[in-house]
């Protein structure tokens, strides 16, 4: 039987799921435990596993990080929580440099089986260094791999399919989305990386979409059907590995491609799909492909200027609606 | 402590002090209430119980030197002399806002008066008051920088490197630990090596481990004073931890139910506004000079909340504007 | 009269027009006074301009960068040496969302003129954490300039804009062209930020290029041309301010367009200029527009792994020729 | 320094200890002879003159217990079992190489006998190694690690969240400050806030401040044992600050002339490889068996060099092996 769940609870079911099927799952991060983390995230996790399975750590994301790859090259499975996805760029280095490199630079002797979730997005006003999407900063790393699910269903499905990866995962839960509620079936829930979702079928243009930009263009692409356009959209679910194919063949069905992305502008995901797109599927295309992003500017917290600058529903319709004119 | 008890400075400076928490600890209720009617978005992080901290140090402090907080720094902002309707401006989101409702609570900032922003990241800002502090060194100003922290940000990374190039270069900057035993929810000694997470570090810099009463304002005003001046006079940085408690939760999230009841009731008996009131009356205030501060900001908080609820919404056009110098927001030709 | 002098001696030469004109430019950073830099990039301005303008710091990345940018805030123009360019993600929290942020946070009231400089690039057999090129992580940042010069000349140049802009501005100089000559003119330089330069024109396809890239699309373009075809090559010179204008002027007149980029592929700076392309210019193209990066791989360390891994003059040329058949 | 002088080992292993030092010497002399015949490119950092560092801890460590070093790793990663000729190999960039040529000199890794890595960025590998210390303690395994770090590593960051982390969490890891007096070119007292920066450091972190002379192969292995027992018994971590000398340059474009000759002579006179033959000799070790000893070195040294010119050079293939676990490197489907 199916339940009706927040995406908020459905990280600590994902999480309760892994660790009690692999006593080598670790949990860390600040405040993770005797609080259930600062979203709520991880509540009753420390009363089930324990106070050494689930771990409250000092305010030091190098050490989080560093605590995490160490351990996963010496036989845990560990995921730590960094609390806002903007606090990545305080371990950059260890994400970036060390994490992503090392199975490489070792020539495969050395494995990192870890995950890094953290808290992404804008939407609750929290202003510009607590409201970012950096799914991109993760994605122009060679190494990482990076997931950022839309449902509570996809929460759990991913997170047990990220836990259980060989490789390093950077899981991005997004703020905007953690009141949302969906179903998930009983039983364990495990998921596939590289998966992309078509969550809505049309044929006069596809939307392309990620996280909280998802249900946006959801309710887009019903405001545009109700003006006749009929479009596909389809959630991206996890940028690396990424599931061109998928991508490649709604473009195909369409001809016509947007983009939705939370991130700035520059370098976003979505400039990286469309380069792929135009360089694989050029003659399928009817029309430029058009991205709608957040323009290159830090977000503003006021809730009036946030709404305005983040991509709306209203600006999908209008953009697509412009562009099949 | 290092400071048991001091004599305090005068007593015009100290009603100005207590005036200053009065302000501090008015506007940081009314913004609450605000938050509660909806009017205040996304968080806040009060620094009520606090506020002997911001008073003592803004007191001592010279017109032109700079201040740098956190997230919890509505208080040090505020008595560092950004205009309170402006401010709360901010709060709401508006067009007046210090930062036109680009920066909201956590990113207040008013640079004319040397208010030179609240960080939201822990620790980013150890190093940028390091900085400031070195060009006024270089361009001979005489100001002093003085940067408040809170406990969990002397185990981030950026504390130990601002720590040392601050001693390193001999840098006219006060680092501040404002001690409030907890984190966001967990108590700082569960994470920390040593009892003392500022004082007992102070060692590793070269420096004198400071530990005094943050809910002292004669001890915080005094503790300040000595700082700046050896600061001033080129004797180079120091590091106070100044033990003190927010009255409420982290943040507007927080009932911070982690905490004992016994240990709140015992702090909140500690509380430094009547505290000091009390000492104040015993030093010879009288009942009308304590009782007319009380009244006068009253006024004031009022006068400024309603000029925030006056403030008009921004427009969007401002959304795209100071990314640049230019004024714009403009990547390409 | 012209100089011909190496891209390295360049960089001091720029350091001390800008610090002789302006008595508020500083530099600071690991070994760049009494050593002269690891790269010999700063030797003499110690001598010069004496220690406390030319001054050595401990390894302490976000200490420097933030004494710049805090020294920025009160009055001086500092310029900041981070060694390695891989060195970045050391003090990222204070370059992405401190630096890049605080401007618009503040509206305003906060001014930042400061440059960090920094050795970027690959081609030296360091290995995959001293030689990546990132000038697509600055990009991505809503509030940083990015510039990356090739030749001596625009080192000098575009350094001296850079010190002089009122913004952040992330300065890369490329480790494999250090050693290389160009020819300067007499007399102070000011170039201007924002102004790709069309290096070669050609009527056939359109090579864009940055920094290391650029000789090699030249001597591609060459080859290219004793197979009969004629390539414009544009030197992008910097990725913020992007000069769109050159770019898609160049676009109309070939139709083709490459991208030759070092960075990893996925969200390279190539990324974001074909999704401009796509959108603005997508009539205009008569053929998919193909990127030629660096694998989505960290760099290895053997000379001949590296070198069959960044872009070659010989994958220009067959990637362009294949292209045009 | 805290231990003056120490009965050291019995005599098997301090000939062991001997032998040891010696190979990472020739290993490191012929890298870089082999660097000026143009096979090894990039850049190499030798450990020259430190070898009692490596060779005193590698000899007190279990099999399984785990080392992590800097760039200046050679000497480390060959002492912890990796194979001569495939180190070597590593260097000249070759598919025999113990990262099949996608390491390099600063890359050096040979997990199979817990050799797990040398760090390039300085700082990086005090919290991987606390965090594998961590798992040692969940597993049960009693393994503990050790991390090499030099005296410029100590103002950054990284060092202090370890620290920190280690000791609230009472990890068994080792951190070994190779205090050689130069960061690159700068000296470490130009940019440090202490005299001593590890060991003057320690107390921030509740931790005793051990400062030892790092060319004495005898104190190193005392140092050592005592450390990696307390921490095998769950005493938790330790801070090293091993006082030695490189007697080049920092890496091969460094001549090292930043150095005072005095100072260098001094040093070269303290080389820890002549000493402790002296040492040996006077007690009880034969010529003989100190001869050969060295006769072996020069066998094995050859041995390992001519097994790295012979191996072949990389396949282009392998380029794009390794990024993930599944052995390859696609990102797409
Ligand atoms: C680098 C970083 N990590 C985590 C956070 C989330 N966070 C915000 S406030 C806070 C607690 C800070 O505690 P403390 O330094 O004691 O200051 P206080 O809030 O008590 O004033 C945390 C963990 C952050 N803002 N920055
Ligand atoms: C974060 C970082 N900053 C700068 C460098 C460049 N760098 C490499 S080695 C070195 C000096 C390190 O000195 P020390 O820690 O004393 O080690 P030693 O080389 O003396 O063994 C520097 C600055 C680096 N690799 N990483
Ligand atoms: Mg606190
Ligand atoms: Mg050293």
């Amino acid at each position: 039987m199916a339940e009706l769940i927040t995406y908020r609870e459905a990280v600590a079911m994902a999480l309760a799921q892994e660790m009690e099927r692999d006593d080598t799952v670790y949990l860390i991060g600040e405040d993770v435990a005797a609080a259930g983390g600062v979203f709520k995230t991880t509540p009753g996790l420390l009363e089930r596993f324990g106070e050494r399975r689930v771990r409250d750590t000092p305010i030091s994301e190098e050490a989080i990080v560093g605590a995490v790859m160490g351990a996963a090259m010496n036989g845990l499975r560990p995921v730590a929580e960094i609390m806002f996805s903007d606090f990545l760029a305080t371990c950059w280095d260890l994400i970036a440099n060390q994490i992503a490199k090392t199975r490489y630079m070792t020539d495969g002797q050395v494995a990192l089986p870890l995950v890094i979730r953290t808290a992404n997005g804008g939407g609750v006003r929290f202003g510009a260094q607590h409201s970012q999407s950096l799914e991109n900063w993760a994605m122009s790393v060679p190494g990482l791999k990076v997931v950022a699910p839309s449902t509570p269903r996809d929460v759990i499905a991913l997170m047990a399919a990220s836990v259980r990866d060989p490789d390093p995962v950077i899981f991005f839960e997004h703020k905007g989305l953690f009141a949302s509620r969906g179903e998930v079936p009983d039983g364990e829930l495990v998921g596939r990386l590289g998966e992309a979702s078509v969550v809505r079928s049309g044929s006069d243009a596809t939307i392309l979409a990620l996280a909280a930009m998802v249900p946006k263009a959801l309710q887009a692409a019903d405001e545009l059907s109700a003006r006749g356009i009929e479009a596909t959209v389809v959630d991206l679910r996890c940028l690396v590995p990424l599931d061109t194919r998928t991508i490649l063949s709604a473009v195909a069905e369409t001809g016509r491609v947007f983009t939705v992305e939370e991130n700035p502008r520059l370098c976003g995901w979505g400039a990286e799909v469309v380069s792929i797109i135009v360089e694989e599927a050029f003659y399928d295309l009817d029309s430029p492909v058009v991205r709608i992003t957040t323009d290159h500017i830090p977000l503003p917290a006021s809730d009036i200027l946030e709404d305005a600058t983040i991509p709306s529903v209203t600006r999908i319709v209008d953009t697509v609606t412009r562009s099949l004119d | 402590m290092n400071v048991a008890a001091v004599a305090g400075p005068d007593l015009d400076t100290r009603l100005r002090i207590y005036r200053m928490m009065l302000e501090a600890r008015r506007f940081e209720e009314r913004s609450y209430q605000l938050f509660l009617e909806g009017l205040v978005k996304g968080t806040t992080h009060l620094g009520i119980g606090q506020e002997a901290v911001a008073a003592g140090f803004s007191a001592a402090m010279r017109a032109d030197d700079l201040t740098f907080c956190t997230y919890r720094g509505h208080n040090h902002t505020l008595l560092r002399g950004a205009p309170p309707g402006r401010l709360m401006s901010e709060l709401l989101g508006r067009s007046e806002g210090v930062c036109g409702g680009k920066g909201g609570s956590m990113h207040l900032t008013w640079a004319p008066t040397g208010a030179m922003g609240s960080y939201a990241i822990v620790g980013a800002h150890l190093p940028i008051a390091a900085g400031s502090a070195w060009a006024a060194v270089e361009r001979g100003t005489g100001q002093v920088a003085v940067c408040f922290f809170g406990d969990g940000a002397t185990n981030i990374g950026a504390f130990h490197e601002a720590l040392n190039l601050a001693v390193v270069w001999d840098l006219p900057v006060v680092f501040v630990c404002e001690n409030n035993l907890y984190m966001e929810y967990t108590p700082i000694g569960s994470v920390t090596a040593v009892e003392r997470p500022a004082a007992d570090r102070a060692a590793a810099y070269g420096l004198e481990g400071l530990l005094v009463d943050g809910n002292d304002p004669d001890v915080m005003y005094e503790t300040a004073s000595d700082a700046i001046a050896l600061a001033r006079e080129g004797g180079g940085p120091s590091l106070i931890e100044a033990i003190t408690y927010r009255h409420g939760g982290h943040s507007r999230a927080d009932p911070g139910t982690y905490r004992p009841d016994e240990e709140v009731r015992q702090w909140l008996a500690r509380d430094p506004i009547p505290m000091y009131r009390t000492r104040l009356a015993g030093a010879g205030a009288s009942e009308e000079q304590l009782g007319g501060i009380e009244q006068s900001v009253e006024a004031w908080i009022e006068a400024a909340v309603e000029e925030a609820k006056a403030a008009p919404e921004p427009s969007l056009d401002s959304i795209a504007t100071e990314v640049w110098a230019d004024g714009g927001s403009r990547w390409r030709n």
